[in-house]
């Protein structure tokens, strides 16, 4: 049972993180929703990886290297973000920038 | 060797027609025109024998004097040597004469392979050859004149080609077979055969002055020069008429067509003829008409056609070198003289009494109907009345230019001319007629053969008092030119707006390819293409659950 | 399998030796690993050539502990394809990102990053399992992104972070899809996986999966983020980019769809996909013929071409009950791949030549180069003829044996989108062509070496090749190929 | 009992999260966001990973949460326009319900699969903690090139540094007091981290732990020191910092070759070797996680700001 | 050597084209040796493969390329009829373009893209197989477009362009039409007629027309011929060549090919698709007379001709009777003769006298006597006056449709003849009967560039003055017709 709601709660980050990224325009808040897609996707996988009784370790060590993986995604995010900001000023991307 | 020698008849002319190519040669090249012809006068002197296939040439080449082959030869060389000596006499050396040179001889080969040509391409070729090369006989003055005429006569000789070319494939088409007598053997019942005579009878008509083909006739000979008109007259339009008797299947419907349209031509002609002033015009009408009488005999099956057509050849082609001896001539006497022999010429066409001309007339009527006996016979009269009026016409006919100490070569030539249409029928009339030597003796023969001109004399005579209405040559080209106009008045006033069109179009195309960048940029936000990742993914997992 | 490890391991230790050598041995290093890394691809394609698919267990652990390594035909084909490309593209990068045309920055950079997309390339080529693929395409991705930024203007950084959205965007999707897949099924492999038991949740799996690889792919609606980022990027950038990256998202759904789970392929997903893939075609031909610069022309083409790939989908297998040999289209569509790289690439680098002469790509600009650059303009042209499929190039071979398919399986609407897609690639292609054979130049061209540009007209020349002689490749293909490519979803 | 607390805690986590989208500010919205991901790591720990639990509170709240305040601090200095524009809520509420319900009806209709024999082929992995064994022998392939994709951001970051700056030192200056609590820690911290790190690479082989995670530590103690001027900022031509990036993949890699050189299969662990192996792998690779995190952190070459 | 002779017949000029590209603008004579090397060394395989055909061999050489594409280059007698006269005229032609273009620039790209045009041709003529003969058509429009926009000035680049807006869609259709008959029947080769039986007939119409539209296109078949005249901005040796042996006559061979080697006399017959086609033919040989008829250029009236001229082969091929058929393939070779003459001639008039409107042939002949012979007698050629070449075809054309029971044939073979008349007897006019204007220059001493034109010109006197002759295009076309066609 536990297992369900951890597994809910999962697939509900992952939805309030596509619906952050759709809805939020500022770059770094779109890093922030698609970190907790992510998050809640591993939850979601951690949950179902613990089903069988025994915890499996293969779906941790899957979540493990999708943490870091998505770190290094964030990072280079980040960075383009912070460079596109001193660039030209905006956190938006120029299509989305109703005042250009 | 004897077989070769209609091809190197038609060789010869053809070898002796380069030389002007070389221009060292060019300013004597004039002087091979009376040359051209003689292999072709020696052949009909030989009665016209040998006989020879050439497989490799063309589709097939197959050359053998046609019936009464000789005749037409013989007359033919003479007609045209005797013009090339006048042509030599008269005509200034030059570029101009060079070229005349080579396509004088083109024509005379041209017009020599249709007397001796076995299959329908060799005859084809030849009337070719014969009909377009003597455009350059019409043009050589280039005078706006001659180039009118000229433009008119190669239209005329084109068609004619047309037509002819549609009637000879037919023809073979239903042969199978490209000779000549397999041809017109074949034509009657080819499916498609009375559309292929009509067509020949169109080509044939043109180049033999059948009426209403005979338009160019009026016009080109007397823009022509001289010798060219000679040759035209006695011996171009010959080609049409053994088309017409190589081809057409008198036996059938056609001849009375032939018999009609020759009848009309005849009388026709003669009387338009005196419509005109200038003396190679009347001469032109009169041969319009004689072509008329020489068809109608073909279409009545005359077996006699050639030696008609081998006086009237010599005396026509005799009648117009007149015109250009007496333009040259210088002195009264001379003109006198040319006048008697164009006068006597007259008279011979008219079918005088013991003239070759009546020989041939005499000769003409055998075996034929009553009533066309009779047209015949009528014809002298109009004959006569158009040529009096030509002799009126010529008798005030004055030299513009020549060469003047020329004149007693080219006297001879025509005088030569006159001689042989005088003599040459009485020489063959036993040979050809088989009837006695003594025949055109005859009383009735000659009584027959002398009221209507007498008559036609008499009107003559009449005719010089009035003042005949006068017309430019050519009858009715004045209504294809009005034709002519109208069409041009149409043609201008088309509208010319599809270039407009098509630039609207393009520049319509232009702006929707460009609405697609606008279109493309709906996708370009994320929130839109996230939004369509999501739907496309729902889409792609319920289209792959539903059906398992 | 020397060969195949070399292939895997090779372009890693590079960029790691270019990373931690001295800038001077950045190029000999460079052009030593893509010479190296050639010879294993054509030792790799002997091999399977001979004895069929190479086989690789990573670490001795068989699936599904383990992870499994296989190059087929297919896997081959695309390795050999690549290793072409990336030695004409450090060819061309010898001249172009030179530390004093680009900067220091760049010029470490490329080279880096490039070895590190070949890695990941390689690795993904060969990957049986579908986490495995997931970390491929993350290192492919982030690679990717990076050269686009590589020119550091505020339009690349722009670009280049779109592209990063989509990129992310569908590896989340993609991992979503292998969260699914290993919770129903506990294996990630992908021969296991073909022979699981269904389970219901798989739809949704596959699902993710190939929504997130068509946004990869740039798909149509998805193919925004693909011109700006790829005419963002330095040319070797951008021929490295549309010539081999999208393959990659490309394979792993044909990996998918054929190989681990073609029972799955519904006929309206399977048709969805085609209907995409011909919108794309139209839609990229389209928007190319309206772009004003040759790289961005070249980009959108990419739009186009990656979209006919997706015929594949319905038409594989097509009319092979009519002709045996009418089922041909699998294979089309990988040579569509394959010669669409090397066109591709040699498209980018022409046009790289091309800004290294006027220092622009503006079309205009571009006026009367053929007297200048014949050989860039000849590679163009080749290239051009590939991709508008016209024979004899690899593209028309492609498209003869899709076509086939098609109209032997009455599918004519698709064979319709592949001839019309042709006529509207030799449209945009045009503009161009005829611009570049204009007489009079607006501007005086820089010189540029001769070696530089037949690097192109090579690749592109190989393009052309690929047609004269496609036997062998299509022999190679075969190799190992899927059951259901034969036989059609 | 443990289903209250278990529901307790994902509302948390849910509410938190919420905040961390929804919520007003960027700022917040990251402290939000590192917060939901300390109770994140502790749903870990409920769920018996604590690998997972470790990494995620190191990784992703920990350096993310570092990542997302620098990023935002800097967005500050630069001036960049930081007001708040609206997106369209609805198709984004859509598409994100969507989404949520269809992994929802998934985890009901999942079935239960056999999973991998992980424990029976434990002893043979060198590795007494299942989750190492698969990282690093079982899929040591995807834990390579995962090492290499950190790498590749670190270069994609770096490739972000204006040409003009690209000889300058990495990242912004920092500006801590030499008295200050940043500074105290700046000296504190650093050893107490280091022990903490090297313990949980030790003991992530046979426990809870690993590379990644100590790596992360240390990772922040470097960050700490270099925020508190302690360490001064490197430079990315610096060879010693760029042997540290190469030297974890390098050895992975290496060791790899030499398996397949001797005769394994690649990447192929015998079991005798394994475990010293596994260890010297692990402490190759931390060191340069270590380094690369941080540098991911503190971003491209910076030339220092004019006074203002 | 029955596979290597084929291959070594198109390397002939395709390598030449391969090494021309690359050498440099001012090596002159290498580039002209290389290129007149080849044609000749070509004009030497093609004669002794002629010598080893009549002695019963057969060549064939194969390149599967993957399953039902299949290059397939094969010599039947219609490719050899095809390819002598391809290569005669190249080597023509390449005399001529050497003279004509001297030390012009680009050089190299010409002669490049020249030879390569002539290898598409020849493969063209030697495919045995639908797939090669595709390939090689594209080779074909692909290699001609530089040809086309060599001048690379505005006219040229929009006449390239709209090459290729024709010729593209066209081999779209061409293509559609080889894969939807090839993906019901395998692949078709030449020797082998494709079963037909296994398409509803509808579908066969509709893939004939397909066909026809694909190769119509190049063939010039109204309403697809709009780039023909446009494309009269090449410089005169392509226009040549375009017109005699390559694009245009491609079109029209591939509409031999189609009838006879795809679908069969009889089967075109049954489906009722011979006589449409046969009227359009007879419509594109009217109306590009009447549009002939409009122009001042006189390149532009010679492309309008040649719209109309190969209309012929067309006619002759679509109306499936052997005479026809005849007719069709001797005004293959025929029309190449007449056809490169005239653009000779006109190139001549260009380069030596700066003339390219009719208005100014005014008095050209004897000032370029040999030149206006030759336009003469090209000219005359086509009009149909016998015993040059044009006659022979249309006689055969005309016997052809009496036997085909299309009597209507000759209505337009006798309209086309008036039409031809009526726009080529006035240039001959002004050529040698207008004066000249005053400030008119000119000559002809260039004999590299008039002595092709004397060559064509006399072999279109002499083709139809032997026609009969066994070894004269008639006769080969009868050879072809007879064995290979016959009933």
């Amino acid at each position: 049972m536990s297992l369900t709601v951890f597994a809910l709660t999962g697939a509900a980050l992952v939805g309030l993180g596509v619906y952050g990224l759709l809805a939020l325009p500022h770059l770094l808040r779109r890093v922030i929703a698609f970190n907790l897609t992510g998050s809640g996707l591993f939850l979601f996988f951690g949950a179902a990886g613990a089903r069988g009784g025994a915890v499996d370790p293969v779906p941790q060590a899957l979540i493990i290297t999708g943490i870091v993986v998505a770190l290094s995604a964030s990072a280079l995010a980040v960075g383009l973000v912070v460079a596109l900001a001193r660039s030209s000023g905006k956190v938006v991307l120029p299509d989305e920038d109703p005042a250009p | 060797m004897n077989a070769l020698l209609p091809f190197a008849v038609l060789i010869w002319p053809l070898l002796l027609g380069l030389v002007p190519a070389v221009p060292r040669w060019r300013p004597h090249a004039l002087w091979i025109l009376p040359l051209a012809p003689l292999p072709a006068l020696g052949l009909a002197l030989a009665g016209a024998p040998g006989a020879i296939f050439l497989p490799d040439l063309l589709l097939g080449v197959h050359l053998a004097a046609v019936p009464g082959g000789a005749l037409y030869l013989g007359m033919t060389a003479l007609v045209w040597a005797a013009a090339g000596v006048h042509a030599a006499l008269t005509l200034p050396p030059g570029p101009k004469a060079g070229a005349l040179t080579g396509f004088w001889c083109l024509t005379l080969a041209g017009n020599l392979g249709v007397f001796l040509a076995g299959d329908v391409v060799t005859f084809y070729l030849a009337f070719a050859a014969v009909s377009l090369a003597a455009w350059f006989l019409v043009v050589h003055e280039r005078t706006k004149k001659a180039l009118a005429a000229g433009k008119l006569y190669i239209t005329l000789a084109i068609l004619g080609e047309a037509a002819l070319l549609i009637g000879l494939m037919i023809g073979a088409a239903a042969a199978e077979d490209l000779r000549v007598s397999s041809v017109r053997a074949a034509l009657p019942d080819a499916p498609l055969g009375p559309f292929g005579i009509a067509a020949l009878l169109v080509g044939f008509g043109i180049k033999a002055g059948m009426i209403p083909l005979h338009l160019w006739l009026p016009v080109a000979h007397p823009a022509a020069p001289v010798p060219g008109s000679a040759v035209l007259s006695g011996a171009i339009v010959k080609a049409g008429l053994i088309g017409m008797i190589l081809f057409i299947p008198v036996a059938s419907g056609w001849g009375s067509l032939l018999v009609v349209a020759g009848l009309i031509g005849a009388f026709a002609a003669a009387l338009w003829g005196l419509t005109q002033q200038d003396p190679k015009a009347v001469l032109a009408y009169s041969t319009v008409s004689q072509m008329g009488l020489l068809l109608t005999l073909v279409g009545a099956g005359s077996s006699h056609v050639a030696f008609y057509a081998l006086h009237h050849g010599l005396a026509k082609a005799a009648m117009f070198l007149c015109v250009g001896v007496v333009a040259a001539a210088a002195t009264p006497r001379a003109r006198l003289l040319t006048l008697t022999i164009a006068g006597i010429m007259a008279l011979s066409v008219s079918g005088f009494p013991l003239s070759g001309g009546a020989l041939a007339k005499l000769a003409s009527k055998e075996g034929l109907s009553d009533p066309l006996v009779l047209a015949l016979t009528l014809s002298s009269m109009t004959t006569t009345l158009v040529l009096g009026w030509f002799m009126l016409r010529l008798a005030r006919h004055h030299a513009t230019r020549g060469h003047r100490p020329v004149w007693p070569g080219l006297f001879a030539g025509a005088a030569f001319l006159a001689a042989l249409a005088l003599l040459v029928p009485w020489f063959l009339w036993e040979r050809v007629t088989g009837l006695q030597g003594t025949y055109p003796l005859g009383q009735a023969n000659i009584l027959a053969g002398l009221w209507p001109v007498m008559l036609g004399l008499v009107a003559v005579a009449v005719l010089r008092a009035r003042a005949m209405p006068s017309y430019p040559p050519g009858d009715l080209l004045a209504l294809l030119e009005m034709l002519r106009a109208r069409l041009i008045l149409v043609q201008k006033a088309a509208p010319q707006s599809r270039r407009n069109f098509t630039i609207g179009h393009r520049r319509r195309i232009l702006r929707i390819l460009l609405r697609s960048r606008r279109a493309d940029s709906f996708f370009q936000p994320w929130p839109h293409a996230g939004f369509l990742l999501t739907v496309v993914t729902l889409a792609f997992a319920i289209s792959i659950w539903l059906p398992n | 399998m020397t060969s195949l490890v070399v292939l895997l391991t090779l372009p890693l230790v590079a960029a790691l030796a270019v990373l931690a050598l001295p800038e001077r041995r950045r190029e000999p290093l460079g052009l030593l690993t893509v010479a190296i890394g050639l010879v294993a691809a054509l030792t790799l394609a002997a091999s399977v050539w001979r004895s069929g698919p190479v086989l690789l267990t990573l670490g001795g652990w068989t699936p599904p502990l383990g992870i499994a390594l296989r190059a087929d035909g297919l896997a081959v084909a695309l390795i050999l394809m690549s290793a072409l490309v990336m030695s004409a593209v450090a060819l061309a990068a010898r001249f172009e990102m030179r530390a004093t045309r680009v900067g220091p920055r760049a010029a470490f950079g490329f080279w880096v990053l490039m070895a590190l997309l070949w890695g990941a390339l390689n690795a993904v080529y060969v990957s049986r399992d579908l986490f495995n693929l997931y970390v491929g395409i993350e290192l492919l991705s982030l690679a990717a992104v990076a050269l686009v930024a590589l020119s550091g203007t505020a339009k690349a950084l722009a670009a280049a972070l779109r592209y990063m959205i989509f990129a992310l965007v569908g590896s989340v999707l993609y991992l979503a899809g292998v969260v699914l897949t290993y919770a129903a099924h506990g294996v990630l492999d992908i021969g296991l996986l073909a022979a699981r038991m269904p389970a219901e949740s798989d739809a949704l799996a596959l699902g993710l999966m190939t929504a997130g690889l068509l946004a990869k792919t740039a798909l149509f609606p998805f193919h925004v983020w693909l011109p700006t980022a790829h005419a963002a990027a330095p040319a070797p950038a951008s021929a490295l980019l549309s010539a081999l990256v999208p393959k990659a998202s490309f394979l792993i759904l044909i990996r998918l769809w054929f190989e681990a789970m073609p029972d799955l392929a519904s006929s309206a997903a399977v048709m969805m996909l085609a209907v995409l893939g011909s919108i794309a075609v139209i839609w990229g031909g389209v928007l190319a013929l309206v772009q004003s610069r040759l790289k961005l022309i070249v980009a959108y083409s990419t739009v186009a071409q990656l979209g006919y790939l997706f015929l594949i989908f319905p038409l594989a297998g097509g009319g092979g009950s009519v002709q045996p040999w009418s089922a041909g289209a699998w294979t089309g569509a990988m040579f569509l791949a394959l010669s669409h790289g090397l066109a591709k690439a040699a498209m980018f680098l022409a046009a790289g030549i091309c800004i290294a002469a006027v220092g622009s790509d503006r079309l205009g600009d571009l006026r009367g180069l053929v007297r200048h650059l014949p050989m860039t303009v000849a590679a163009l042209a080749l290239a051009a003829i590939t991709l508008a499929g016209l024979p004899p190039s690899g593209g028309f071979t492609a498209k003869y044996l899709l076509m086939t398919s098609a109209l032997a399986a009455g599918q004519w609407p698709l064979a319709l989108v592949l001839v019309g897609g042709g006529l509207l690639a030799a449209a945009y292609l045009y503009r161009p062509m005829a611009a570049l054979f204009a007489r009079e130049a607006r501007i005086a061209p820089r010189p540029v070496p001769r070696i530089w540009q037949a690097v192109p007209l090579t690749l592109a020349a190989s393009a052309i090749l690929l047609g004269l002689f496609s036997a062998t490749p299509f022999d190679l293909l075969q190799i190992g190929r899927p059951e259901p490519a034969e036989e059609g979803l | 009992m443990s289903l209250a607390l278990d529901l307790a805690l994902c509302a948390l986590i849910l509410g938190v999260s919420l905040a961390a989208v929804a919520g007003a500010g960027v700022f917040r919205a990251v402290i939000f966001f590192i917060t939901y991901g300390l109770f994140v790591a502790i749903g870990w720990a409920r769920l018996g990973a604590y690998d997972v639990a470790l990494a995620e509170a190191a990784i992703g709240a920990g350096l993310t949460g570092v990542l997302l305040l620098t990023a935002q601090g800097r967005l500050r200095r630069v001036q960049a326009d930081r007001t708040e524009r609206p997106g369209a809520p609805l198709p984004a509420a859509l598409a994100g319900g969507a989404v949520t319900l269809a992994l929802a009806w998934a985890w009901f209709v999942l079935p239960v699969p056999e999973a991998p024999d992980v424990a029976q082929a434990l002893p043979q992995s060198g590795a007494g903690n299942p989750v190492t064994a698969v990282l690093l022998n079982f899929r040591a392939w995807d834990t390579l090139l995962e090492s290499i994709v950190l790498l590749a951001a670190l270069l994609g970051v770096w490739m972000l540094a204006r040409d003009a700056d690209w000889d300058a030192p990495l990242g912004p200056r920092y500006h801590a007091r030499p008295s200050g609590v940043l500074a105290y820690f700046g000296r504190v911290l650093p050893p107490i981290g280091l022990i903490f790190g090297v313990y949980l690479v030790w003991a992530g082989t046979e426990t809870v732990g690993g590379a990644f995670q100590g790596g992360t530590v240390l990772a922040g103690v470097v960050l700490v020191a270099m925020m508190a001027q302690v360490l001064p900022p490197p430079r990315a031509s610096k060879r010693l910092l760029r042997a540290a990036l190469v030297l974890g993949p390098g050895v992975f890699l290496l060791s790899g070759l030499a398996a397949a050189a001797l005769g394994g299969s690649f990447l192929s662990l015998s079991a005798a070797l394994a475990k010293p192996a596994i260890l010297i792998i692990e402490a190759a690779l931390t060191v340069s996680i270590a380094v690369t995190l941080a540098l991911l952190v503190i971003g491209p070459a910076e030339a220092p700001e004019p006074a203002p | 050597m029955s596979a290597a002779l084929p291959v070594l017949i198109l390397l002939t000029s395709l390598v030449p084209a391969g090494v021309t590209f690359f050498l440099a603008q001012d090596s002159h004579s290498l580039r002209n040796g290389l290129n007149l090397g080849g044609a000749i060394l070509k004009l030497g395989l093609i004669g002794w493969m002629l010598f080893s055909v009549a002695g019963g061999a057969s060549y064939e050489a194969i390149l599967p390329l993957a399953p039902g594409l299949v290059m397939l280059l094969r010599v039947d007698a219609l490719a050899l009829l095809f390819i002598s006269l391809s290569a005669t005229l190249w080597f023509l032609t390449t005399i001529y373009a050497i003279a004509y273009f001297g030390t012009k620039a680009e050089l190299s790209r010409f002669f490049g893209f020249f030879s390569l045009c002539v290898a598409a041709t020849t493969g063209l003529a030697l495919s045995g197989s639908l797939i090669s003969f595709f390939i090689f058509f594209e080779l074909l429009t692909l290699s001609t477009w530089p040809l086309v926009a060599h001048k690379q000035d505005k006219p040229s680049l929009s006449a390239a362009r709209l090459y290729l807006v024709y010729a593209l869609p066209g081999s779209a259709a061409l293509l559609w039409a080889i894969i939807w008959l090839e993906s019901a029947t395998g692949p078709v080769l030449f020797t082998d007629p494709p079963d037909l039986s296994v398409l509803e007939p509808g579908a066969l119409r509709a893939i004939f027309a397909l066909f026809i539209i694909g190769v119509g296109v190049k063939a010039a078949i109204v309403p697809l011929h709009g780039w023909l005249p446009a494309a009269m901005a090449a410089p005169a040796p392509v226009s040549a060549l375009l017109h005699a042996v390559a694009v245009v006559k491609a079109g029209a061979f591939g509409v031999v090919r189609i009838i006879y080697d795809v679908f069969g006399a009889a089967n075109v017959v049954a489906l009722g698709v011979g006589v449409p086609l046969a009227v359009l033919a007879s419509a594109t040989i009217i109306w590009g007379s009447l549009r002939a008829l409009q122009q001042d250029e006189i390149k532009k009236r010679l492309a309008f001709s040649t719209v109309s001229q190969v209309s012929y082969i067309v006619l002759g091929a679509a109306l499936a009777s052997p005479l026809a058929m005849i007719g069709g393939l001797v005004h293959l070779i025929h029309q190449g003769l007449m056809k490169i003459t005239l653009f000779f001639c006109a190139g001549i008039y260009d380069e030596r006298a700066g003339v390219r409107t009719i208005a100014g042939l005014n008095g050209l002949g004897p000032r370029m006597p040999w030149t206006s012979a030759c336009f003469s007698l090209g000219a005359l050629g086509m009009i149909g006056l016998p015993p040059l070449a044009g006659f022979v075809s249309k006689f055969y054309l005309g016997l052809g449709g009496l036997d085909a029971g299309a009597p209507w044939v000759l209505g337009v073979l006798v309209a086309s003849t008036l039409l031809n008349a009526a726009y080529f007897l006035p240039l001959l006019y002004r050529l040698w009967f207008l004066p000249a204007a005053e400030d008119a220059t000119g000559d002809e001493r260039a004999p590299a560039l008039v002595g092709p034109a004397v060559v064509t010109a006399l072999a279109t006197l002499g083709v139809g003055l032997l026609a009969a002759s066994p070894i004269s295009p008639l006769g080969w076309a009868t050879l072809i017709v007879t064995r290979e066609y016959g009933p």
